[in-house]
């Protein structure tokens, strides 16, 4: 019971333990861009846990077809698309921090 | 789930835990950068063709680039 | 310790996580609330009501499309934050990543590829709403052509081919040009971005224009963050 | 699982697998490793012969529901498989062949694994079963085929590799636009036997691009460009391969393209026009230009190209004719058959002479008939092939060609081609007298008085080929009616059309009075050239399409370049020959002028400087990055294709190879993202 169910939502479990690795590095490790990193694959597996449960079994892409009935759930993928661009400016911003950071450091320690 | 869906999260588990754990910043880019591929794939499985194409472009593209240039600039050994 | 510690603070959470995430309801079981709830709505009558033939495209541009002005706002507010960080572009020589020069080979064949690439990023960006793509995708390929541009042919060639003059018009322009495309409606007695009320060819139009829109902002936002990243002032 | 998909499967997976295990796992076993290739191609060549005779010739379409990519299918059906064992075939052979003649190779280990990825490819682009299925496999063949053309590491391969490499793109650009639009016209990208609906104009349109994409490959004639350079450098099975085989993945592509959008049974006068003149031109421009050649390796891929000129031009009368063009096309899958069994043969044979001399140059060689006895009786064989003299197998194919050219009218143009075809014959025949003349006969020079004939391996890899000349040259009709009338049917052609061709008759009047012209042409020629020096005409730099394709590539090059800040190293220095012999660019090149005048410095000279700056400029951050990933999970790949002792050139190599692996990945993912998009 338990196993059938951990595998027919493996994709939540999936994202889950992919948190938990990018928590881990935002959380412990001590590279700024290490962390950064981590933030990136903590979004990409929220990502995949809203697409997840956006999902329906034997649904098509949300492309209108005629004759197609079964389709997956759309909201989810419109605010996952909106949010993958919001990534990349907030990661590019981070980035920008962290060189920013790393250079006055450099300077401090001149 | 087929069972290549199963695969690629496996995979996808697999890299993370390789970027996380790598010593070397810029070979952690360059499986991020694979990374965002297999998430592309899982994505496509799930039946969202339009962000498996949006997370391709900017997961291993745009961001790895960005990446790239940040860890360059953050590297000690980048003094000329 | 403090190690030992987190590791234990980062199981609790997991195991924290993995026991919400099992109680989830079985995955793509059309049974599900979020299968039920507002989506047959979307599935049914969203083609209909939007002209849209991609449903994500459709709650995009038209029953979302307050979101996603905001959200354009927001990428626009990251990259005011930062310039107002990093300043625009003040040092004197940029910092290559890589420094040897690319082979004849990349530089001749990527001066035929990319106008092809730019045709395609626009095709993916205007039929938006007839296939796979759209705004989002479009802006997206192109900030990476430019990107590419700028790795092969050398920074400096590429602001000169892009210069900041050009983009601060253009960076502005294009979060107020989708605004501005939002007030239109006013003048027929709608709310704000309400396309409904324009007959089916105009809104054709408008809807090709929000696209053109999101893919300008997306586009450029994406392709300065890139520049700014890659010029900070360093003494 | 049936047992055509896994035997499919297994035919396309087993040298890909051989390329991944001869590379891990082959330099561990000591002394067998040299045969680890030989015996991969070796299985492939048994399964897929059990494909090829055990087959009924039906029509079998292989899908892989189970992958994502659910488009990608393969179909086994009689013209896929003759080419496929022919592929099998002529690679085992020059495996063997390699077994001897990569022995004293320093890197044979990265050569093994690009021989047989492209094998794998080569075999894919075969038995593709769409044109999306062959686009993959164009690309992988396209890609694999460059380690070997750059494989000596000289200054004259790489460039020869950029400029392969450079056609590649564009021809893959105009191949994708090409397939693109044919999923427009016909709803999906099978293959069909021409197509209902589509304007004439954007079909037209969609040949057009298909044939660019497909004709580069081919060596078509304003294409052929990188033929004439790539193929000398690699070594010699890996040329023999490229002349024999792979130029035919683009003709059998064109082939294709051409029936799948046309149909066999319509008549398009105006495409059949323009392809048969294409066909004829590159004929003739090839056979003149090997004829003033003096390496011989050059001049075997000249014929390389006029050959595929002759394929070409059966294509054109095929499609010209209509209804009436089985025998047009017949001959030409036939010369596709025989040209890759003598060129092959060829191309080993002037490879084993240069194993036991050392010398390609025709004119440096002579009288090596007495030394290498066997050599010289394949290459007469061969030769006696390809110069279309009967009982051989060339003359077959030729012949039907030309009875094809003679049916299509009388008078006018029809005479013109037919009158070319004849001197092209004798141009042909010419050239390899020429070539058995200047190595196998005349004076033996004296430092080669200690030759010995072949080794058995490579003539072990040469004689069945040999073999396979005189067979097919003595009994046409019974390869004819076994394999090319079951092919014909596959293609479209209908059983009413089929019945005039059942039976073809090559010793018709008409056929001996053009045999004996062609033969009075062709020693009319070798005596002219010989007695009064013509081979060794040399024409002005601007008189043909390289000049022109390195001045627009140098073009493209600098168009990015608003200002160009004149490198030292052009004013002064290594690489600048033109700079002290005061020719126009080194004036131009001492003077900071406006980029345009950029042009006149030749490709071969900005890619020399390009490697010569790289040398000097090459900082800490590109071995920076090498040296991460050699530690790191692409260690073992780096370290062996960069343990080289050139060095340098090799990172603009791996460099180039990483670029175009990008690039065709970035094709694809377009490619299966635009079937989505246009539906």
């Amino acid at each position: 019971m338990m196993i059938t169910r951990v595998f027919s939502n493996l994709i939540y479990v999936a994202s889950m333990i992919l948190f938990l690795i990018g928590f881990y590095a935002v959380a412990l490790r001590p590279n700024l861009i290490k962390k950064i990193i981590g933030i990136n694959i903590m979004e990409t597996s929220i990502f995949l846990f809203l697409i997840g449960i956006g999902n329906r079994k034997g649904g098509a892409a949300p492309l209108i077809v005629d004759g197609v009935k079964n389709y997956v759930n759309p909201l989810p993928q419109a605010v996952v698309l909106m949010a993958l661009v919001v990534g990349v400016g907030t990661t590019a911003l981070a980035l920008i921090l962290a060189v920013k950071l790393f250079e006055r450091e450099e300077e401090e320690q001149l | 789930m087929t069972s290549l869906t199963v695969l690629l999260v496996l995979a996808l588990i697999t890299l993370a835990i390789i970027i996380v754990s790598s010593r070397d910043m810029l070979a952690a880019v360059i499986f991020f950068s694979a990374y965002g591929l297999v998430m592309a794939l899982v994505w496509q499985q799930l039946g969202a063709p339009m962000l498996a194409l949006a997370e391709i472009v900017i997961e291993s593209g745009i961001i790895s680039v960005l990446f790239v240039v940040a860890v360059f600039r953050t590297s000690k050994d980048d003094a000329e | 310790m403090r190690k030992l510690g987190s590791f234990l603070f980062l199981t609790l959470i997991g195991l924290f996580l993995l026991l919400t995430v099992l109680e989830m309801p079985i995955m793509g079981d059309p049974a599900n609330p979020s299968n039920t709830v507002t989506t047959p709505r979307y599935i049914s009558e969203g083609a209909r009501e939007t002209n849209c033939k991609n449903l994500v495209s459709a709650i995009m541009l038209n029953y979302r499309s307050y979101d996603t002005m905001g959200e354009m706002v927001a990428i626009f507010t990251v990259l005011a934050a930062a310039l107002a960080i990093l300043g625009r572009e003040k040092a004197k020589r940029g910092l290559s990543p890589l420094k040897v020069e690319p082979s004849p080979l990349i530089k001749i064949t990527m001066v035929i590829y990319i106008p092809f690439f730019i045709v395609f990023a626009c095709y993916v960006a205007i039929n938006g709403c007839y296939s796979v793509g759209g705004g989002f995708q479009g802006g997206v390929i192109l900030a990476s052509v430019i990107i590419i541009f700028a790795l092969i042919f050398g920074f400096d060639e590429a602001v000169k081919k892009f210069p900041a003059s050009k983009r601060v018009f253009f960076e502005g322009l294009a979060v107020l040009y989708f605004m501005l495309l939002g007030l239109m409606s006013l003048f027929v007695g709608g709310n704000f971005l309400n396309l409904n009320l324009f007959g089916s060819p105009v809104r054709k139009l408008f809807t090709l224009g929000l696209e053109i829109g999101i893919g300008l902002t997306s586009g450029i936002t994406i392709a300065s963050l890139f520049y700014i990243l890659k010029k900070v002032e360093r003494e | 699982m049936d047992f055509h998909l896994i035997l499919t499967s297994l035919i396309i997976a087993i040298p890909f697998l051989g390329a991944g295990i001869t590379y891990w796992f082959g330099h561990k076993l000591k002394t067998a490793w040299d045969y680890l290739p030989f015996l991969f191609s070796l299985t492939t060549l048994i399964l897929t012969s059990i494909l090829f005779f055990g087959g009924s010739g039906g029509h079998v379409i292989i899908k892989y529901p189970f992958l994502p990519f659910s488009k990608v299918e393969l179909s086994i059906n009689s013209l896929n498989v003759l080419l496929a064992f022919l592929t099998a075939l002529v690679w085992t052979a020059a495996m063997l062949f390699s077994v001897s003649y990569m022995k004293k190779s320093v890197k044979r280990r990265r050569f093994y694994v690009f021989m047989l990825l492209a094998f794998s490819a080569n075999l894919g682009v075969f038995l593709a079963g769409n044109f999306l299925t062959l686009f993959i496999f164009f690309e992988l063949l396209g890609l694999s085929a460059y380690p070997l053309i750059v494989h000596n590491e000289s200054i004259e391969a790489f460039e020869a590799g950029t400029k392969y490499l450079i056609m590649v793109f564009l021809g893959d650009l105009a191949l994708l636009l090409g397939i693109l639009f044919y999923y427009k016209i016909a709803g999906s990208v099978a293959f069909a036997t021409g197509l209902s609906g589509g304007s004439d104009y954007f079909k037209v349109i969609t040949f057009a691009l298909m044939g660019i994409g497909f004709g580069v490959k081919a060596g078509v004639v304003p294409l052929h460009i990188w033929l004439p350079d790539a193929h000398p450098v690699s070594p010699s099975p890996a040329s023999a391969l490229l002349s024999g085989i792979m130029i035919k993945a683009g003709a059998y592509g064109i082939i294709r393209s051409l029936f799948s959008i046309f149909g066999p049974e319509i008549r398009s006068i105006d495409v059949g026009f323009v392809v048969i003149w294409v066909g004829v031109v590159t004929m003739f421009v090839a056979v003149f230009m090997a004829l003033l050649q003096e390496n011989a390796k050059k001049m075997l891929a000249y014929h390389s190209i006029s050959q595929m000129g002759y394929i070409v031009l059966g294509i054109g009368c095929a499609i010209y004719l209509g209804g009436k063009g089985a025998l047009a096309i017949g001959g030409s899958l036939y010369h596709i058959v025989n040209h890759a069994l003598f060129k092959t043969s060829l191309f080993l044979t002037v490879g084993a002479v240069f194993y036991r001399t050392g010398e390609f140059n025709m004119y440096k060689l002579g009288g090596l008939l007495k030394k290498m006895p066997i050599i010289a009786f394949c290459t007469i064989i061969a030769s006696l092939g390809i110069s279309g003299i009967p009982l051989f197998n060339g003359y077959v194919s030729k012949t039907l060609i030309h009875q094809a050219v003679t049916h299509l009218g009388h008078g006018g143009w029809v005479s013109l081609a037919e009158i070319l075809f004849l001197i092209i014959s004798g141009g042909t025949i010419a050239s390899f007298i020429k070539l058995f003349a200047l190595i196998f006969l005349g004076k033996l020079p004296e430092k080669y008085e200690s030759v010995k004939d072949a080794p058995p391996f490579m003539i072990a890899g040469i004689l069945p080929l040999t073999a396979l000349v005189i067979i097919l040259g003595i009994l046409p009709n019974r390869f004819w009616g076994t394999f090319m009338i079951p092919l014909l049917k596959n293609l479209g052609y209908k059983t009413l059309s089929l019945n005039s061709v059942s039976i073809i008759n090559i010793l018709t009047g008409h056929d001996i009075q053009s045999l004996i012209i062609s033969l009075f042409v062709g020693i009319l020629i070798f005596a002219m050239g010989t007695k009064y020096d013509l081979f060794h005409m040399r024409f002005p730099c601007w008189f043909g399409v390289n000049y022109w394709f390195e001045q627009l590539t140098m073009g493209l090059y600098f168009l990015t370049h608003r200002e160009v800040h004149l490198p030292e190293i052009m004013v002064a220095g290594p690489g600048t020959e033109a700079v002290k012999e005061g020719s126009i660019s080194g004036i131009y090149a001492r003077t900071e002028v406006h980029r345009l005048s950029f042009f006149v410095i030749s490709l071969k000279r900005r890619i020399k400087y390009s490697y010569l700056k790289s040398k000097a400029v090459l900082t800490e951050k590109i071995n920076y990055i090498i040296g991460k990933l050699r530690k790191g999970f692409l260690a073992k790949l780096y370290q062996d294709l960069s343990a080289s002792k050139t060095g340098i050139e090799f990172e603009l190599y791996v460099q180039d190879l990483n670029f175009g692996m990008f690039l065709v990945l970035f094709l694809l993912v377009i490619c299966f993202i635009s079937f989505r998009l246009i539906g």
